[in-house]
């Protein structure tokens, strides 16, 4: 298992415990993982141990109106744990995610009116740039980290971006 | 009877100006505190974290929150072009950059400039003058602050050496210029001694480093730490806020400090007070710093170094002045005058104690990560706990271990050490290792009660309980 | 600048005598407020509980505790021979009652008298007197204390009621002396309306009581509840500590209260004070009280009951004099003079808001029991936190609502109310419902925020929420 | 499997133990890794909710140094939930336990130098004087609540007792 797939598996048991999985299974291709996590026991049925999860931290804070009354194009940017919820909204089984490594403003094009790096259902190889991260005023170009077809986007150009935050789902060749 | 007019407190100040918007680059407690600072003057907020923060009240409490890398501070909180990054698209007006991390760092001040930021805390220029230990030291003593007697430069040779230390005073202390670590130093309590120890030193500076350049200082014997809160607006006024007292320290880390001072006098305080404004004044000194001070075992007090920053124990302060510090750190950032700010004569109103509390074993010392289980914190009168810490949060292994402070405030220094064990009673934290017990064996010893210490007190101290222990068994 | 001396502050106080050993006859935060002013004071304590308050933490944090009865406060808190004979078991020197439960009842003070257990509080005798509502009116007016003008005894006609129409000033109340609940109750505007109303109401009165007796008081359109704070020491001396503005009430149930009250004067305060004063120290009063009143349109004061206990509301007037008047109790009730307790003239520094956080729905009202599952405190400069409460903590059904009392100190009302909006909205109670969200409506309220209010206050904004809801569908 | 491998494997424990999973399962190309955390049983078995109990209150309170100093005769009252852990301590199977109604002194005979009301070994009736608890320098005649022979008595004469504090356990006929 190489150090993609890896992170991959680690993301996946991040959200899988974020969103409460008692047991989970998955088959693909030569991959098989099945896991339960702590406190799940087979009869247990729904015992879930509260305790393990933070409760403050699903508390959904005060400050909340003010968050609404953000600007728009920020409002990805808002919330805590945004990215993962992101990933998490564009992920299946199988697909890739490539994240921006740095927190900028994201450009899908080299300039205004210029064609797109890629589109959804183009093929990417490994090290091929897709987009532009701007940071400080300078272009940062951001290259897929594995070769595949582009499934979604996940960003609309001149938005800005987070570290960790999905630009673009792959489905690995 | 004498009564304030109530009117006076119960108008709504009307801020010419105010930020609209302020990134802080910092995370934990202080972090907490600046929001709380921004959110009751109505400025929002855009906090930033790393991966392994994710879940801290920082982000939770912020309006706004912006991950901007993974764990470790180098490449998140101390990533200059990342911080700058999240500042531009969450579109602030200013960043407050807390203690520690960047808080200091003039480039980032500089970049913050160049990038239309307003910094809070003083102009990188500033802030480079007081990183360069000498110059500062240079600084201050032309203002007439007393700073540490020392020779000028190298010291060539045995003759020269004892006309140093005639002039300032024995004990000396000989350095090696080159070194540290104890290597090449010698302590030097006449002139008999001087001239044996001097050709020690210099032989051992030669061997430990290839070089054998010696400079001489004042020797304190048993200094206390002793630093001066001050605030300076952007129109050249500069007022100080009065002392506190650190030299309950382990290993050069705070671990309890107090205001005010038992060793300074009302004379005293006015005294260095108003040299110090001078002195700022002169250099353009501009928003919160401290002024850090050796004191001698005859009270006499020797400028060290110049903290341009807001520090962990700034609420000692805050409680026996009635300032809030962050607070005015914006206003003054705001270009607000010093007076308009503090409205009244500062007064020294009874006493505050901070302990920090700190996630480590009490004993060993080592950082203490994990997962709190139990946090039940102290309440009731004169007790304040900033924290960014709850049940259930994680104290990640990357950063500085300080998790809550606990701070008292008294009618006299007796109520604040009663008032500060009860809270330590009371304080409970499970999950981790605290400096909690650490703290109440403290504040249990006589010596520390009557306000005996000096810098060397937790040596003196940890020595005491390794003989208690011994001879118990 | 000016600096006070700081050796003011750091002699510690020798005592000339302090109790050894003291029983909390009361439960959860006011338990632990008086267990917390023990532990100052290095006074042993001892908790009492009843079997649902096996967990609490007065429990926890007392030096010792004894189990004194089931569930009910009948049959424990209330319980006078149980609460004397745990006392008498612990071999205590005296008993503080707290508020509320057993805190103004005469019977059990003179009961410990007769036991030669010190109860914190004044005699039996005042007491007694102050429950009595009519004699404790007649006593204040006789020192000149403004009462509410009314009728003296029942008024037998039209015209004996014109009479005292006049006398009083309209608008006047008729009320059933038998009565209670709004019958036969009429207020009345003007000479013209008073023939009319007093028959209506006479028959009305004898129709509901079997009784038509009336009498007649001054009617206050819109009442502000103003109380004042006093302490009286055992040598005959009364010193008043200013007022607190509790106007904010749902159902006669304080919700806010705040201190100073931006109606009261410098020169209102040091009248009342100074009559006040007159008027205690003629009466005997000893130990901590609090004078209520009920304010008028045109900010005149009527003096209508005496508290002879420690208040909920105490701690605002804690933060705006810096003055602990748990300890000012335990002082007074040793003995020492009010002069030696309180050594500076008081001064009302600032402004103070205390939010009571009860354990209920937030719009029904109804009590919200069962286990805290989160319980995350606000902290940090000017908050103040007392509670008894914890995470995994019960509340359990039988027992008055409140779980936590959040009160904030500021500079101005307007930085109090601030920094109260920026703590309600870091103070996450999870499990119960609590009255967090309603104070954070009444604070956004523009009347709230610019101190428009009076005792009725609450009606009319649960009034106006209703009409925003409505036109919201 | 190799150094690199085995410290991804490492890795991935932590990960796994950090994430609060009980079970996991995995398969992919030859390798096969499984895996249960200790203290995960299939059944619900010792699942205890811990939440359920006040970790709190399981604090030792730092009182504890003057609690150690408190008169002898007090210790049995000075701890909180004495009551209980005396009731437990004597309680067996089948034996029934006569409590303390009041708070008070507990006095074992009318007078000093009398008879004790009940000895261990004793039979009572329902409705016998079995002690006497003085509190407020009234004597209360306490009476026991079944029938039965007197197994064990748990407070010292002249011993303070709080409510509901065990005083006797009676085998019950």
């Amino acid at each position: 298992m190489n150090a993609g797939q890896l992170q991959s598996l680690k993301d996946l048991i991040e959200f899988l415990k974020q969103q409460e999985v008692g047991e989970f299974e998955l088959e693909q291709e030569g991959l098989k993982v099945r896991l339960s996590f702590a406190g799940q026991g087979r009869s247990a049925g729904n015992n879930v141990d509260l305790g393990q999860l933070s409760h403050l931290l699903q508390y959904a804070p005060a400050a909340s109106p003010a968050a609404v009354a953000a600007p728009a194009h920020l409002s990805n940017v808002s919330a805590g744990p945004s990215a993962v919820e992101l990933s998490t909204a564009g992920e299946e089984a199988g697909l890739h995610i490539i994240k921006s490594p740095i927190v900028g403003t994201f450009y899908e094009a080299s300039a205004p009116g210029a064609e797109p790096y890629i589109k959804v259902g183009d093929q990417v190889e490994s090290g091929q740039v897709v987009c532009i991260v701007e940071a400080m005023k300078l272009m940062n170009e951001i290259e897929s980290d594995v070769a595949g077809e582009v499934v979604k986007r996940m960003v609309a150009s001149g938005q800005p971006v987070e570290y960790g935050q999905p630009l673009f789902a792959v489905r690995r060749r | 009877m004498r009564f304030t007019n109530s009117l006076e407190f119960n108008t709504f100040t009307e801020l010419r100006f105010m930020f609209r918007k302020v990134l802080i680059a910092n995370r934990g407690e202080i972090a907490l505190r600046i929001i709380s600072a921004c959110k009751e003057m109505g400025i929002r907020t855009v906090a930033i974290y790393s991966e392994a923060d994710r879940n801290s009240l920082h982000v939770r409490f912020a309006d706004e929150a912006i991950c901007i890398g993974p764990p470790r501070s180098a490449d998140s909180y101390l990533n200059v072009p990342a911080v700058i990054s999240a500042a531009e698209i969450a579109d602030v007006d200013a960043i407050h950059p807390g203690y520690g991390l960047l808080s200091e760092n003039a480039n980032f001040a500089e970049v913050c400039r160049a990038s239309n930021i307003k910094f809070i805390g003083p102009p990188p220029e500033v802030t480079r003058l007081m990183g360069e230990k000498e110059k500062a030291r240079m600084s201050m003593k032309k203002a007439k602050v007393p700073i540490l007697p020392g020779s000028e430069g190298v010291i060539q040779s045995e003759e020269e050496a004892l006309d140093w230390a005639r002039q300032i005073g024995y004990p000396v202390i000989l350095k090696a210029s080159a070194g540290g670590g104890g290597r090449g130093m010698r302590v030097v309590r006449s002139p008999e001694e001087l001239p044996n120890f001097f050709r020690a030193a210099r032989t051992e500076a030669q061997n430990a480093f290839g070089n054998g350049d010696l400079y001489m200082e004042k020797f304190i014997e048993r200094p206390r730490h002793i630093e001066f809160q001050v605030l300076a607006d952007e129109h050249g006024n500069v007022m100080s806020l009065g002392e506190r007292e650190c030299s309950i320290q382990r290993r050069h880390q705070k671990l309890i400090e107090e205001s005010p001072s038992l060793q300074v006098t009302p004379k005293m305080r006015e005294e260095i007070g108003a040299t110090l404004k001078r002195c700022l004044e002169t250099i353009g000194y501009m928003n919160a710093g401290t002024v850090e001070f050796l004191m001698d075992e005859d009270g006499k007090l020797y400028f060290i170094e110049m903290n341009t920053r807001i520090q962990v124990e700034h609420p000692v302060t805050e409680l026996v002045t009635g300032v809030d510090l962050v607070k005015a750190q914006f206003r003054i950032a705001a270009g607000e005058k010093l007076s308009e700010i503090v409205t009244r004569p500062i007064e020294m109103r009874g006493h505050a104690i901070e302990c920090r509390i700190n996630a480590e074993h009490p004993e060993k010392f080592t950082p203490s990560a994990g997962k709190i289980s139990v946090f039940n914190l102290p309440g009731g009168n004169g007790v304040r706990v900033d924290t960014a810490q709850y049940a259930e949060g994680i104290v990640p292994p990357y950063y500085d271990s300080l998790i809550a402070k606990l701070i008292v405030h008294g009618t006299s220094r007796a109520e604040a050490v009663a008032r500060m064990e009860r809270a330590l009673s009371m304080f409970v934290v499970e999950g981790i290792h605290t400096t909690i017990p650490l703290h109440q064996r403290i504040f249990a010893d006589e010596d520390f009660r009557v306000g005996a210490f000096d810098t060397k007190f937790m040596e003196r101290f940890f020595e005491r309980e390794k003989l208690r222990r011994e001879s118990a068994q």
